[in-house]
């Protein structure tokens, strides 16, 4: 392991602790800022899409990884910031002006969903934001003024100072530069006090309280926060997919969204990040590589019905059982067997027996 | 009349979601993991009770009787298969599990040729039979539904508050590692319980068989049962069905009375009035930490 | 040449629900399409080219169709998209389709939008539900004399059209719905909607609802004692209504087009083919498969007549000269015009009779539809 | 010394890469009470946890009633007869007292026996009998403490394994669980591994004692000798001339910043 | 004369028919150590929550220089300069030590979430002022070993010290230490012991404790409140109390000698 030895405090604080994390954000950026040229159009989109994924598993880290608080209708959030960056681009709202509208017109449904928060914990505010997701679904269906109801609503591309940012290159930067944006907001609030004194809300909220947090007001915070992050991303998603209609926003969504800070996993705050990107790219390209397996699959089983869900649930499954800190606790494995090589010992990461604890009482 | 007739109807169909609830409430209280795959148990013990009856010809309570236990041996083995590894790992991971384990049942249960994609009917012994009292009308199912979940109900409820199985399930709970100390077998209990549960979800998934038949998908009617274990505390069991049934009532009443689609959104928004009035549901306990 | 064609190949592709809620409709059109491709392929395929039909699962989810098609479209470069099931799931796909010149060819649905505003990639095969419902429900009306019409309906789009068509068809008749119910997708229980039904007295019931649902609501109007008329659209022609519903089921009336080809049908031809779709995929057929199977047909023969340079604009040209069905199910004359990018808007009527449909209205040419 | 209930040879264990305790080897005979004393961090509890199974030792063995008891499931450690009293009490805090208390003796049946525990220690901590129905989260922190020990009586262990039982409890009750301590060691033979902070009460209470330091055993014997030795006076007992603290509190100045 | 440093006036609690705490007084002056002592159950703890805001009392008024803190919400009791540390420990268990300590300082934070989302010069300033601060506490209570270890691994007896430094990063005027040397050995709690004579003697914190060692207690207390049952049993020095016979009676059973 990595043993750095610090002489000054701004060491402990700023933005990259050693070279190794500048070596690994470099390498992670330029493999982005050339993809465009290498891919297809196709798996441009899909990346686009994976930026976007990323954003709100951002804000979930944020919400569910730091401060504690499930929310089992983020899919809401999302809608919300993709309908209405669906019905400013229409009425020829300029993409700058819009999506911050967006994320800001999500931030303050996510306080509204956020109140809950202040009253019920745990399983309780998963149920609630769930609940929450419902309506906001059912409502969007319903004004059908609006957002076109179940028929669904076409999305113009994005217009920035008079650009079309169809799909492509530009708008795959687009969503890139989000991200960048996105990321290292993240990374500020959670090295400073505001994400401290969401990790103290999740810890224990007594004590937090005793310290001086403020609960409600931090609870309410981090719900706008991670509401904004995913209005922001919806507002990138209208124009990604192009095509909104109710049933893209459900509970399922919502729970996939979850699956995606699971499955990338949580750890320090560059965990957060890199677990978010993992998870987003994890959730997209499950599909495509179930697919692009299919060929080599018996006819019978590649044309089975359901082998999707199948597989899906069976990755899952797997990852949590093997790797129950993410896609990002394996990356650290392998990064320190390397590290360490050859002196690594194999009972390091030998798994040690662990015991749950009730939530019930916090 | 009209009214009671629709609170009648309210109060079966309310029974089924905390038929379902009972599920949810039997595996968080032994191990307080919300099993996302409750529904898909529900399913399962469906298509094993049709498996009974139409291609083993059994009749129709040797089948319940028969997919009981095909569905209980099925929640042992996922317990044991994938919970068991797991097990005393933060309960978000597992309620992770649980959510992969529904996507695969419903994915594998659709892989199965011809029968998997379908949708098909269970013949029931009391199939279509009404009974009239006065100008109400009840059906023959939900007849059997409400006295069945009344059952349930009362036994398992007695088991958490009597047994001794049941106190060291709700202690395991609430205490995994304290349980080990008292040489309680947390991990044969894990099994049990889900053993347990499948079951019960196969009753359910029988006697729903006539009212919303047979399919792949038939488990996503757990999302309203969740509510319904919400409202009543999800560690209740009476609270389940209770939950239930005020959930069953006010869907029925809004879907008359109120304006198109409030029914759907019903039991969201019960649950969202509850949690705000009494955040720990009707029947949860109090759950104030001593420091 | 044309995306998705080479010297021996033309790659088609298609999007259906294979794990969702449909996912029955979604196989059987699936193994509709695949056999009949299948059996050209061993004939010698279309003009010597092999066609090769990439399908892609949407779980019925348009977010899903959607990436299915830019995957097809644009990874798989087809040259063609037929049959792909689902409202929203083509109108998220379209777009995609369209930008890349791919052609939508014979969706499973019968929306309006499938051939309004015309364009020339845009081809349907079949009434939509809104005309066949403006067609038919004024004559049942009348038949069966009834006062007091009412809608239950599914509340999404194909619940909508569904309702609109009895509107536009109560209208012809000077009559209004007296009493409209709706319910989500997926519900089970229908007592308010029923009761609400039957507080208003209705004598005949339009049903914008598909299998479950109308099954649920029979069987819940039976239990409380609501005496009358039900009529479904195409979307509730299937043989799963009397398998599910038994004696509830009996007497529903619905429109369709297709028949459902039954193992015993009188025809010779449907039996055989019957035989050959079961020996293929261990199970009988139903309408669905049929679909797949017609919608493939007109493919190829469309494809045939266009020739050896096969292109978009000359597919388009060759569908618009009516070439001939060739499917032994009963099927009408293909009329598709630059204006006017359906087949025909004729429809029958059938109903269950001891647990079987049986046609009792024969075809009834809807108007063609003004733009 | 008679034959040991519990043998602990070369045991090694660790949480992730941080090694708790090494090599570590102690004897516990029949009938004993045998103290483990040691610093802060030093790995008592970490041996504790270790005997039942809470965690996995990497290297060494468990010997209980002759057989290998590591890496085995708790709770069937537990069921040969071994009951533990852990740090930080692990009450099940939303069940009753006395459901707690019959949790306790979970692995038994026989209810005249347990009726007749079960009153022997509401005698002892008559609390516990006052508050019988009350959640046992909502008793203090003292409270909670016996409820721990008097849980872990009730399942009639043949090896008693307590960690800091006087924690948080007022002098007289430190006394009296003592007290307690001797009585079930004398009059019912239960054997008894205890870990103490007290120091000077452990070492009157026990007849063997272990020192541990950073995870090693620097020191044992009897329990009479190793209260004479200069050393155990010096860092465990506190009894030294008092000038020899003052240099501790010299504030070290950082180099850090 | 001016108003007592801190005073609890006449304050209650029940819980269902129990009288935790019952009609409680006392006043302790700026810079004094006040000890609670009474046996389990007596209600200490819960004074100290109702201090802290944690219990509403059902009477009875706290004020802390002269202003009633008894409606205060419990976020803005440490705003007030009253700290706390819990008997069963309640940390942050999985942030460091450094980052628990920095949770302490908490209510000394300067700058506005929006400029840390942006993460200003300015923030960067404050965090670096922050941390000087964390530091020189980390330096007092020798926990540098452990400075970047995660709570949830740290021995028994570091964690009670960890606390008392989240306490004292709070910069509190008053500071509630809840059996500050429960699980420490004899050295761990003369440690302790100097550190609560620093903390009152250099830094002019005031100190209520509950303490069940009685040498701990007679060697820092000024004075000594001994309770049972939720009410006062007596008040006085340290050895007037251990002296008293219904302490010695409730208490101490034996002489306090014995067990010390
Ligand atoms: N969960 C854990 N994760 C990581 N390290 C741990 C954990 N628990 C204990 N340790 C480490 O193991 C070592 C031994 O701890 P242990 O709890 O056994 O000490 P102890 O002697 O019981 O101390 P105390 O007197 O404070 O209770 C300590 O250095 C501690 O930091
Ligand atoms: N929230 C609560 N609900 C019910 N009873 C409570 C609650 N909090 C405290 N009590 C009761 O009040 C009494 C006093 O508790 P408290 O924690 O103040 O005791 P203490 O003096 O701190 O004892 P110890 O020395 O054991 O810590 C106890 O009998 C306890 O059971
Ligand atoms: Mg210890
Ligand atoms: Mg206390």
């Amino acid at each position: 392991m990595r043993f750095i030895f610090k002489t000054r405090y701004e060491q402990d604080i700023q933005l990259f602790q050693h070279s190794g994390q500048v070596f690994w954000y470099g390498l992670l950026a330029a493999v982005l800022l050339v993809a465009p040229l290498v891919v297809s159009p196709y798996v441009l989109t899909q990346l686009s899409q994976v930026g976007i994924y990323t954003i709100v598993a951002f804000g979930l880290m944020l919400l569910a990884g730091f401060t504690g608080q499930m929310s089992l209708g983020h899919a809401a959030f999302l809608a919300v910031g993709a309908y209405t960056e669906a019905v400013l681009a229409i009425a020829g709202v300029p993409f700058f002006v819009s999506m911050p509208i967006s994320g800001l017109f999500a931030a303050i449904v996510g306080v509204v969903i956020g109140l809950p928060a202040l009253r019920v914990k745990g399983l309780y505010l998963g149920i609630a934001t769930l609940a929450f997701g419902t309506i906001v679904e059912e409502v969007i269906a319903r004004a059908e003024h609006v957002t076109g109801g179940n028929a669904g609503l076409m999305v113009p591309p994005v217009k920035l100072f008079g650009l079309a940012f169809a799909d492509g290159p530009p708008f795959y930067y687009l969503c890139l530069f989000m991200v960048l944006c996105a990321g290292l907001i993240l990374i500020n609030l959670l090295r400073s006090p505001t994400g401290r004194a969401f990790v103290a809300i999740r810890d224990s909220e007594i004590s937090a309280q005793s310290m001086g947090v403020n609960l409600a007001a931090y609870k309410t915070l981090s719900f706008a926060l991670s509401a904004a992050f995913a209005g922001v991303a919806g507002a990138l998603y209208a124009h990604n997919i192009r095509f909104l209609s109710p049933d893209q926003f459900t509970v399922v969504q919502s729970i996939e969204l979850i699956m995606m800070v699971v499955i990338g996993g949580l750890g320090s705050v560059h965990g957060a990040v890199f677990g978010a990107v993992f998870g987003a790219a994890f959730l997209i390209s499950l599909p495509q590589v179930i697919n692009a397996l299919k060929p080599m699959l018996p006819q019978a089983l590649a044309e089975a019905t359901g082998l999707q869900p199948t597989i899906f649930g069976a990755v899952l499954i797997v990852v949590i059982l093997f790797e129950p800190l993410g896609m990002y606790g394996a990356w650290l494995k392998l990064k320190a067997y390397f590290e360490l090589f050859p002196f690594y010992r194999k009972g390091m990461f030998r798994r040690q027996k662990t015991f749950q604890k009730s939530d019930r009482l916090k | 009349m009209q009214f009671i007739q629709l609170v009648v109807s309210g109060l079966a169909q309310g029974c089924i979601y905390g038929l379902i609830a009972l599920g949810f409430v039997l595996i968080y209280k032994a191990t307080e993991t919300v099993n996302f795959a409750q529904g898909e148990l529900m399913m399962i013990g469906a298509f094993s009770g049709l498996f009974a009856t139409t291609v083993l010809g059994l009749p129709y309570w040797l089948s319940l009787a028969a997919a009981m236990i095909a569905t209980a041996l099925v929640g042992l083995m996922i317990e044991r298969l994938v919970l068991r590894p797991i097990l005393g790992h933060p309960a978000f991971s597992i309620v992770m599990v649980t959510i992969g384990i529904g996507y695969m049942a419903r994915g594998l249960v659709t892989m199965i040729p011809v029968v998997g994609t379908d949708t098909h009917s269970l013949p029931t012994p009391f199939r279509g039979e009404v009974f009239r009292l006065g100008g109400l009308v009840i059906s023959a199912e939900h007849v059997v539904v409400i006295a069945v979940t009344l059952i349930l109900c009362g036994a398992l409820a007695a088991m958490f508050r009597y047994t001794k199985i049941g106190i060291a399930m709700q202690a395991m709970s609430q205490n995994q590692l304290a349980a080990y100390y008292m040489g309680i077998p947390v991990k044969r209990f894990s099994g049990l319980i889900w053993g347990i549960s499948a079951a019960v979800a196969a009753i359910a998934g029988i006697l729903l068989a006539p009212l919303t038949f047979i399919h792949a998908n038939m488990g996503f009617i757990g999302i309203k049962a969740f509510p319904a274990a919400v409202i009543g505390g999800f560690t209740s069991l009476p609270g389940a069905i209770v939950g239930g049934l005020i959930i069953g009532v006010v869907e029925a009443l809004a879907g008359f009375y109120l304006i198109e689609g409030f029914k759907d959104v019903a039991a969201f928004v019960v649950v969202l009035i509850m949690l705000v009035v009494k955040p720990t549901g009707l029947f949860g306990e109090r759950l104030a930490k001593k420091v | 040449q044309p995306q998705g064609v080479t010297a021996n190949q033309i790659t088609l592709g298609t999007i259906q629900d294979l794990s969702g809620p449909l996912a029955a409709y979604g196989k059987q059109t699936r193994n509709g399409l695949q056999m009949y491709f299948d059996e050209l392929n061993a004939r010698g395929g279309i003009n010597n080219r092999q066609v090769r039909l990439i399908v892609e699962d949407s779980a019925y989810d348009p977010r899903k169709a959607l990436l299915g098609a830019q995957k097809l479209v644009n990874s798989d470069r087809i040259f063609m998209m037929v049959g792909h099931i689902g409202t929203a799931q083509n109108m998220a796909a379209m777009p995609v389709q369209f930008e890349r010149n791919v052609a939508n060819f014979m969706p499973v649905t019968a929306a309006r939008e499938m051939y309004m505003p015309p364009t020339p990639l845009k081809m349907a095969f079949a009434a939509s539900y809104y005309d066949q419902v403006r067609t038919m429900l004024p004559d049942i009306i009348r038949d069966k004399n009834a006062q007091r019409v009412c809608v239950v309906y599914q509340d999404d789009e194909f619940g909508l059209e569904v309702m609109r068509g009895g509107e536009a068809a109560l209208g012809l008749v000077s009559k209004t719905f007296v009493e409209r119910a709706t319910y989500k997708r997926g519900a089970t229980e229908f007592s308010s909607q029923v009761a609400r039904l039957k507080a208003a007295n209705c004598d005949l019931v339009l049903m914008g609802t598909i299998i479950r649902e109308t099954v649920g609501v029979l069987a819940e109007a039976r239990k409380v004692g609501l005496d009358a008329t039900f009529v479904g659209t195409s979307a509730a022609y299937t043989h799963l209504i009397p398998a599910l519903g038994g004696p509830v089921a009996n007497g529903f009336y619905a429109m369709m087009t297709t028949a459902h080809p039954y193992p015993d049908d009188p025809d010779a031809r449907i039996r055989e083919w019957a035989v050959r779709y079961k020996a293929k995929f261990g199970e009988d057929p139903t309408v669905f498969s049929a679909y797949g199977w017609q919608i493939a047909d007109s493919f190829t023969q469309a494809a045939m007549k266009a020739g050896q340079a096969l292109t978009v604009e000359g597919f388009i040209r060759a569908v618009e000269t009516n070439p001939p069905p060739q499917t032994p199910f009963e099927t009408r004359p293909c009329a598709i015009s630059p204006q006017m990018r359906l087949c025909n808007n004729d429809a029958r009527l059938s109903q269950v009779q001891n647990g079987r449909w049986v046609v009792t209205r024969p075809w009834v040419t809807g108007a063609m539809p003004t733009q | 010394m008679s034959d040991p209930i519990l043998t602990l040879a070369n045991v090694e264990a660790s949480y992730g890469a941080v090694k708790a305790i090494r090599g570590v080897s102690l004897k516990v005979p029949k009938g004993a009470i045998v103290t483990v004393l040691g610093a802060n961090g030093a790995g008592k509890t970490t041996i504790l946890r270790t005997i039942s199974g809470i965690i996995d030792p990497q290297k060494g063995s468990v010997t209980f009633k002759g057989e290998a008891i590591e890496r085995r499931d708790p709770a069937d450690i537990v069921r040969r007869g071994l009951s533990h009293a852990p740090e930080g009490r692990e009450v099940f805090p939303l069940l009753s007292v006395r459901h707690n208390l019959l949790m306790g003796a979970y692995t038994r049946s026989n209810p005249a026996e347990l009726a007749e525990d079960l009153e022997r220690v509401e005698t002892y901590f008559p609390i516990l009998r006052e508050r019988a129905d009350q959640d046992a989260g909502l008793l203090s922190g003292g409270q909670q403490q016996m409820l721990s020990i008097a849980r872990a009586l009730m399942a009639r262990p043949d090896l008693l394994l307590l960690d800091e039982p006087s924690l948080g409890l007022s002098p007289k009750l430190t006394q009296e669980i003592f007290a307690i301590v001797k009585r079930v060691n004398r009059e019912r033979g239960v054997t008894i591994l205890l870990v103490e902070q007290n120091a000077a009460l452990a070492l009157d209470t026990a007849d063997y004692g272990y020192i541990l330091e950073l995870g090693r055993i620097v020191m044992e014997g009897p329990a009479a000798e190793l209260r004479e030795k200069d050393d155990v006076k010096e860092f465990y007992l506190g009894l030294k001339e008092a000038g020899q603290r003052g240099e501790r509190r010299w504030k070290k100045k950082k180099m850090w910043r | 004369m001016s108003a007592p440093f801190f005073e609890a006036d006449d304050i209650s609690v029940q819980f269902g028919g129990l009288k935790a705490v019952d009609g409680v007084s006392f006043t302790v002056a700026k810079g004094e150590v006040f000890t609670i002592i009474g046996p389990n159950g007596a209600g200490k703890t819960t004074v100290f929550n109702i201090v802290s805001r944690i219990y509403q009392p059902t009477s009875g008024r706290v004020r802390l220089e002269g202003t009633d803190i008894t409606a205060l919400p419990p976020h803005k009791v440490a705003g007030a300069g009253i700290a706390r540390t819990f008997q069963n420990i309640e940390l942050f268990e999985h942030a460091t030590v450094l980052q628990n300590l920095l949770i302490g300082a908490h209510i000394h934070r300067t700058t506005h979430p929006i400029a840390e989302a942006l993460f200003l010069p300015s923030v960067m300033r404050a965090e670096v002022k922050l941390r000087e601060q964390v530091e020189e506490i980390i330096d007092l209570l020798d926990l540098a070993v452990h400075r970047d270890s995660m709570v949830a691994g740290l021995p028994y007896g570091a964690r009670k010290v960890v606390e008392l430094g989240r306490a004292l990063a709070t910069r509190p005027k008053l500071l509630l230490l809840d059996e500050p040397s429960s699980g420490l050995n004899v050295e761990e709690t003369e440690d302790m012991a100097f550190w609560i004579q620093d903390i009152t003697k250099d830094h002019g914190i005031t100190v209520i404790m509950v303490e069940h060692d009685m040498s701990l207690v007679s060697r820092v207390s000024d004075r000594v409140l001994a309770m049972n049952q939720g009410r006062v049993l007596a008040t006085g020095t340290p050895a007037e109390v251990q002296g008293h016979p219904a302490v010695i009676e409730a208490y101490l059973g034996r002489p306090a000698e014995a067990v010390a």
